[in-house]
């Protein structure tokens, strides 16, 4: 391990920490910094990246012969318009076509995964298959069809459809007792793959454990000391 | 792989009935769009919850909190701007200070002024003119986090009694429920993806899920088309049901004719 | 040529042109029009990751503002565009190795983490809390949530295997069902707002005001 | 306010309020704890992994893979279990892998994964730009993906270090059919897209998701257009329990399960409380009439 790995392991900690702060509920400058710093270092991230693209596609292929792609680059420059507002209007062609070819990307396919596809799946036969395959099959299938009848709001919900309805929001709420569950475990992944990332290999926990102290201390110092909100960046 | 039930010549194979779908679904909304009938649309239970919350809120003495997303202007954050302008009318009306956090996203930069017209037209319209403070519509930064703490710090500051959270939240709208949770207020929020919905779900005192956002949005709305919207809608989804109500059945009798007909 | 440009017929016309571009050729294959869409889509790509470069503007207009009222903790902002400055410098020198590289792994990569794994604090209080069975609701959801939060544990499969198959029969069905509901749902909701959009019916996406479109 | 604070609280009450830091102190001390002393518990594996296992065996030598790191950083630490074992699967079968990036955070993962199973690619005899390529961010939006499922090359032309890709294996790479798996590892940014643009039009897709995503995902994989979904870090450790290959994902498996078991606890403790408390209140408001 050099200093270039240790400063990495150490300031990442320390910054961590910084924004895990805001668990103790009050704002405090410790977490200011840790977010600016990402706020900071992060825009700089996706301009660096984007511009690279540009570069990458845009001018790339005009120099490969492509040489469409100019308008692009002209396009896109149409688009900073927006920057003076006396002349944003300029920035209307631009993102006319850009939101005309989103639309058309997504109404030219979305039709087919969230909708088409959707029902395809749904539609299987419902007395053939061993036990649990069939009570899976009536689940599914009585489901969706009761949830969807939630969802009706131009016809009133009177007699079945109201039955239906009801039973469709209660399948709704088993549902969401599932689907908490498995966000849990997501959040509860990514904290653990965080924390791994301090403490593989055991010569990183000292700096993990370090930060954890000396941060939370000086919060907790400060907020006693009435100076918490004194030192942090009005909103 | 099941063989379409049909094709259409110079139409690629398999995205003929896609098509067919997706020009049928334009003319419909065009249709109900310009025929100028107004179009029934039930009143969602959650809209009471509305009322009811910010009810306590005159009694109580204390401001009502709404926010409508972080997203630019799409299907979410436009029902979160119907509801908003509902909230602003009933709390010029009450009386209630109502405080609306912006920002969250760089894209969502284009909505802010359109939220601050609406809640202005809403205080105009009560005859509270003098009421409305467009320092009530604080800019949070452009970051959703930024965002999120200044949200929170507002919570904990202003003591809301009630926090009504629509439109297009994230990962952020836990930990705003959560807050509000804490502090006592009563939290009604709405969720257009479904992991968040469900933690909502947990989170909030009441939820409206998913499509009863725009729904709420449209039955609150003058505006024709967006009425046109969700009848259309409608029609759709009780297409899907008919789809699959009529594929299971014949499927169960053996013919898998209605599988064929959605890979045309 | 200002009027050109402040014409909302304009706007729609090369928002539909553009969309009909895209979209057509996808159903109907002529070689020469699915070029052309491909060559659209790729400027259309170029355009938006120019728009990016508007946040950039807005970041730092936001943060002089901030620093010419000498708000309190101006240094904060002060330091936060001084940082976008330096990750832009640092990427003149490479970005396999150096300062970017070090920037990357040091600041970028434990913040982002953060910023969503907090979240966890979050989910567990909330779980904790509402997990009461109150009302029917509520126990349902106490119910499906407290089983599969059981089977989701790893240690549980290997004394327990019997929870498997219940676990995996909530969620291979009702959640799956919703999961289907929804996508059916919430996609013929953004087609039709797309079509709302191209009929000229939300002219605030194009940044026409309400008087302008009217 | 002042009166409540000097009546006595009940055990039940103190269960239903109490300081929420104090579940937060416990996530922290039970997932750090495990990570600094590593003790081994048993798992078991899912069917879910099963499949994705089954498709990545099935790979043969000179199988075009495109693998796909639409994450952000954080993203990565929660499935870079998947990605590790998955990549050191293809890597066995010496398939050819093509590497492409979707969110500006990820350019740099494709280094750490190769650094990292260099011993496998060195004795697999893994040459650059012939058995793998690292293309960079090539995905920043959908209207790229839509690019490159239509003719790849017209979109990307170099690879991530800024070198033309022409006399790469992707020579033979032209549109969507010319893959013969497209591996994803996703927190949902460009996820979509690439269901559209590649998996409607039939090129095979996995997919390791994290945990926030698999109940979204799942519509996909019952409509066949995923051929099979790993679930987050816990589909990661049964993966590398599968391969025998202990990484990372199996490591954490014990700070999993004490998480998990902590809000359950939690759980169990706030009914017993909400129950207790509520039979209190309404014993007392009993004796008070």
């Amino acid at each position: 391990m050099d200093i270039i790995e240790v400063s990495i392991v150490g300031v990442g900690a320390f910054l961590a920490i910084c924004m895990f702060t805001t668990l103790y509920g009050k704002s405090n400058p410790l977490y200011a910094l840790a977010e600016e710093s990402y706020i900071g270092f992060g825009t700089g991230l996706t301009i660096v990246i984007n511009l690279l693209f540009i570069y990458k596609t845009g001018i790339l292929g005009i120099q490969a012969g492509d040489w469409l792609l100019s308008f692009g680059i002209i396009l896109g420059i149409m688009v900073l318009a927006r920057i003076v507002p006396k002349y944003s209007y300029i920035a209307r062609v631009p993102i006319a076509i850009a939101i005309g070819a989103q639309f058309g990307l997504a109404l030219r396919t979305e039709i087919f995964t969230g909708f088409l596809d959707q029902i395809r799946s749904t539609i299987f036969p419902l007395l053939t298959g061993d036990a649990m395959t069939l009570l899976n099959r009536w689940t599914i299938a009585l489901s969706v069809i009761f949830m969807l009848s939630f969802f009706f709001y131009t016809t009133e919900l009177k007699g079945p459809l109201r039955w239906s309805a009801r039973i469709g929001e209660y399948a709704m709420y088993v549902a969401f007792g599932g689907i908490f569950a498995q966000t849990f475990m997501g959040r509860l992944s990514l904290f653990v793959g965080f924390m791994q990332n301090y403490t593989v290999p055991p010569w990183k926990i000292p700096y993990l454990l370090g930060s954890l102290i000396i941060v939370f201390a000086a919060v907790i110092i400060l907020d006693r000391a009435k100076l918490l909100e004194k030192l942090t960046p009005e909103e | 792989m099941v063989n379409p039930l049909f094709q259409v010549p110079g139409i690629v194979s398999g995205r003929a009935l896609g098509m067919i779908l997706v020009i049928v679904l334009a003319i419909l909304v065009y249709y109900y769009m310009s025929s100028g009938k107004k179009i029934y649309i039930r009143r969602v239970p959650g809209l009471d919850a509305i009322e009811e919350a910010i009810g306590r809120s005159a009694e109580m003495g204390k401001p009502v909190v709404c926010s409508f997303g972080i997203g630019d202007f799409n299907y979410w954050t436009m029902a979160g701007l119907a509801i908003l302008s509902h909230v602003a009318t009933l709390s010029a009306r009450a009386g209630t200070r109502l405080i609306v956090p912006t920002g969250g996203s760089d894209s969502s930069l284009i909505v802010r002024p359109v939220a601050e017209e609406i809640v202005r037209n809403a205080y105009l319209l009560e005859g509270k003119k003098e009421a409305f403070d467009s320092n009530d519509l604080p800019f949070l930064s452009g970051q959703q986090y930024a965002y999120t703490g200044g949200y929170i710090g507002i919570l904990q500051r202003t003591r809301p009694a009630s926090v009504i959270m629509t439109g297009d939240h994230y990962s952020e709208a836990m930990n705003i429920a959560e807050t509000s949770n804490a502090i006592g207020a009563i939290t009604i929020t709405s969720g257009g993806y479904i992991s968040n919905v469900a933690a909502l779900a947990c989170a909030s005192d009441y939820i409206l899920i998913g499509e009863e956002a725009p729904a709420a949005g449209a039955y609150l709305s003058k505006e024709p088309p967006l009425r046109a919207s969700i009848r259309a809608q409608d029609i759709y989804k009780a297409l899907a049901l008919i789809l699959i109500i009529g594929g299971l059945i014949l499927m169960t009798a053996g013919s898998d004719i209605v599988v064929q007909l959605l890979v045309s | 040529m200002s009027s050109f440009f402040k014409s909302k017929t304009v706007q729609l016309t090369i928002m539909i042109l553009s969309f009909l571009a895209v979209f057509v050729p996808y159903f109907i294959d002529v070689p020469a029009m699915t070029t052309f869409s491909t060559e659209l889509i790729t400027i259309a790509a170029i355009v938006s990751a120019f728009t990016l470069l508007l946040a950039l503007y807005s970041q730092f207009r936001r943060g002089y503002t901030f620093i010419q009222k000498r708000k309190r903790g101006w240094m904060f902002k002060a330091y936060m565009m001084i940082s976008i400055v330096l990750m832009l410098v640092f990427a003149l020198f490479g970005q396999e190795t150096g300062p970017y590289n070090w920037v990357m792994y040091a600041i970028i990569t434990p913040l982002s983490s953060v910023n969503y794994s907090i979240l966890v604090f979050y989910m567990a209080s909330t779980g904790a809390r509402a997990f009461r069975a109150r009302n029917t609701r509520a126990l349902l959801l106490l119910i499906t949530g407290f089983i599969v939060l059981f089977y989701q544990a790893p240690l549980t499969g290997a004394f327990f295997p019997q929870i498997t198959p219940v676990a995996l029969y909530f969620t291979g069905t009702f959640v799956a069902a919703v999961a289907k509901m929804f996508l059916i749902s919430v996609t013929v909701g953004a087609i039709v707002f797309g079509m709302r959009v191209l009929m000229g019916k939300e002219p605030t996406i194009l940044g026409f005001t309400k008087e302008e479109a009217s | 306010m002042t009166e409540q604070k000097t009546e006595k609280r009940s055990i039940y009450r103190m269960l239903v309020e109490y300081d929420r830091r104090i579940i937060y102190l416990f996530i922290f001390v039970l997932i750090l704890a495990p990570l600094m002393q590593p003790f081994s518990l048993p798992i078991q594996v899912s069917p879910g992994t099963m499949t994705y296992y089954n498709v990545l065996n099935g790979l043969k030598k000179d199988d075009v893979v495109l693998v796909v790191f639409d994450t952000e950083f954080s993203g990565y630490m929660e499935i870079q279990s998947g990605i590790l074992a998955s990549i050191k699967m293809m890597f066995e079968h010496e398939v050819k892998v093509a590497i492409a990036v979707a969110h500006p955070e990820a350019t740099g993962i494709p280094q750490l994964v190769f650094d990292q199973l260099k011993g496998v690619m060195d004795q697999h005899h893994y040459i650059y730009g012939q058995n793998y390529i690292n293309l960079g961010y090539i995905f920043p939006n959908s209207a790229s993906v839509a690019s490159t499922a239509q003719d790849f090359h017209s979109i990307v032309r170099q690879d991530a270090y800024g070198r033309s890709i022409e006399g790469t294996f992707l020579d033979n790479v032209n549109t969507w059919k010319d893959w013969t798996l497209i591996s994803v590892y996703t927190t949902g940014i460009q996820s979509g897209s690439i269901i559209n643009h590649y998996g409607l039009r039939g090129t095979p897709i996995i997919v390791n998701c994290i945990g926030v995503m698999i109940s979204t995902q799942q519509p996909y994989l019952s409509s066949g257009i995923y051929k099979a979904l790993l679930e987050s870090m816990r589909g990661g450790a049964e993966l590398e329990y599968l391969t025998s290959s202990p990484g990372p994902g199996l490591t954490a498996m014990n700070s999993f399960t004490l998480g998990h078991y902590m809000l359950i606890i939690a759980i169990i403790l706030g009914n017993i409380g909400y129950f207790g408390y509520r039979s209190e209140m309404s014993r007392k408001a009993k004796e008070e009439r």
